[in-house]
């Protein structure tokens, strides 16, 4: 936990299979995750996501990101399952 | 990297690709090298029969990253301009996924860069591919929990 | 080596090479990947400034050492077709002066067998280049009897 | 000399920078050269060709050859300078 504080509110995107087991395009989510990992894990246990996080990255804000990012209010989180374009 | 005119750079885009339009753009009277690389949705993968793909794309951090890869090849190889265009959507059998197109003096660095922009799009692109197969099921690739079709699929990247 | 469709091959031409046309020959619904090379007149060449190429050609072999280098790639690649246009006589600047074209299911191949092909075309085949400069004067490519160019250009390989 | 017997006729083409100095794209020549190799050292001391034959490949009847072929009556004996395709 690298914040103590109580719950953030969050935007969460899905793409690929994540949008297909969340049943969403996007959502608010809000959370007592303190950091992008976290978030996963419990989004996991909601939607029974079938990919590990060792196989997905995580982009925070438009940007790709650490696992251990810390999240704040309004932060737009996207977990980024294996790519495949071209 | 002399004389260097930073063409377009990349796009993406949900209508579809015009090559000679691209093609146009990079040309340069000290080119004496152009090398292309279009991806075309083909009609199987991995043994399977494909009817049509679906591309999914986040497109911030698609755009982003996109340029940032063709930077980097202007900056890695002596080349002149470089272009890349993805396509979202549906796409059926036959319709250009993706155009990478590179101009230089020479022919080496032409094809070294274009091939780093290809790998480098595929590799790190937030991009997603759902293939429907001729029985009408379908897939999004690499996304497999039992990880069979990295280990089998030549032309898709699994790594991350 | 599976489902080849071995395409036109090689072809000399004096008129100006229409790549679209050639391009269309190679689109097939298991090629994902198409692979291009253009080689253009470029406005200098070991910092002399160029005006105008003359490409000379002895056709009946050239012609038959391009089918033979075509033939080597759809033997030692898994590509399903391959074409190479080589022009001949005057050309200005921008012009196009070879295309070659490689279609394959996937990338690694189509890219290998076509730097394959305009490789040896470069190498192999009976056609010499005339350079005339922007000072009036002009020299035959690679056959300065000094040795100087070879050792400096880039992009004309002088080996035999 | 792998033929003892007299001169033979053959023709021969000129390409880039051997055309210029013969001052002609293909003549008939009748020689006593027996390979091609003989022809282009005679031709050369004609001609003054600037170019070394170890710079050069030759082709005949229309194959790349060595320069030790035998030439026949009626051969194309063509010289090949250094290439520039491309």
């Amino acid at each position: 936990m690298t914040e103590p504080a109580g719950p953030r509110e969050v935007r969460v995107s899905y793409f690929a299979l994540l949008r297909d087991e969340a049943g969403c395009d996007e959502e608010r989510v809000v959370t007592a995750s303190a950091t992008a990992g976290e978030l996963y894990a419990e989004l996991s246990d909601r939607y029974r996501f079938s990919l590990p996080p060792e196989r997905l990255r995580v982009a925070v804000n438009a940007g790709f990101a650490d696992w251990e990012t810390a999240l704040a209010d309004g932060d737009l989180v996207v977990f980024i399952p294996p790519v495949a374009g071209g | 990297m002399s004389d260097t005119v930073q063409a377009a750079g990349f796009a993406l885009t949900a209508d579809a690709i015009d090559p000679e339009r691209l093609r146009a753009g990079l040309e340069h009277p000290s080119a004496g090298a152009l090398a292309t690389f279009e991806g075309r949705v083909r009609n199987h993968a991995d043994g399977r029969s494909v009817r049509l793909l679906e591309y999914q794309v986040y497109p911030d951090l698609a755009q982003a990253e996109g340029e940032r890869v063709v930077a980097e090849a202007l900056d890695r190889f002596d080349i002149i301009a470089a272009h890349c265009t993805h396509r979202s959507g549906i796409l059926p059998i036959g319709d250009m996924a993706v155009w990478v197109g590179v101009a230089a003096a020479h022919r080496g660095a032409a094809f070294d860069a274009c091939r780093y922009i290809i790998d480098e799009i595929k590799r790190r692109l937030p991009i997603w591919k759902r293939e429907t197969y001729a029985e009408g099921d379908s897939g999004w690739v690499n996304c497999q929990v039992d990880g069979a079709q990295q280990a089998t699929s030549g032309g898709n990247d699994g790594a991350q």
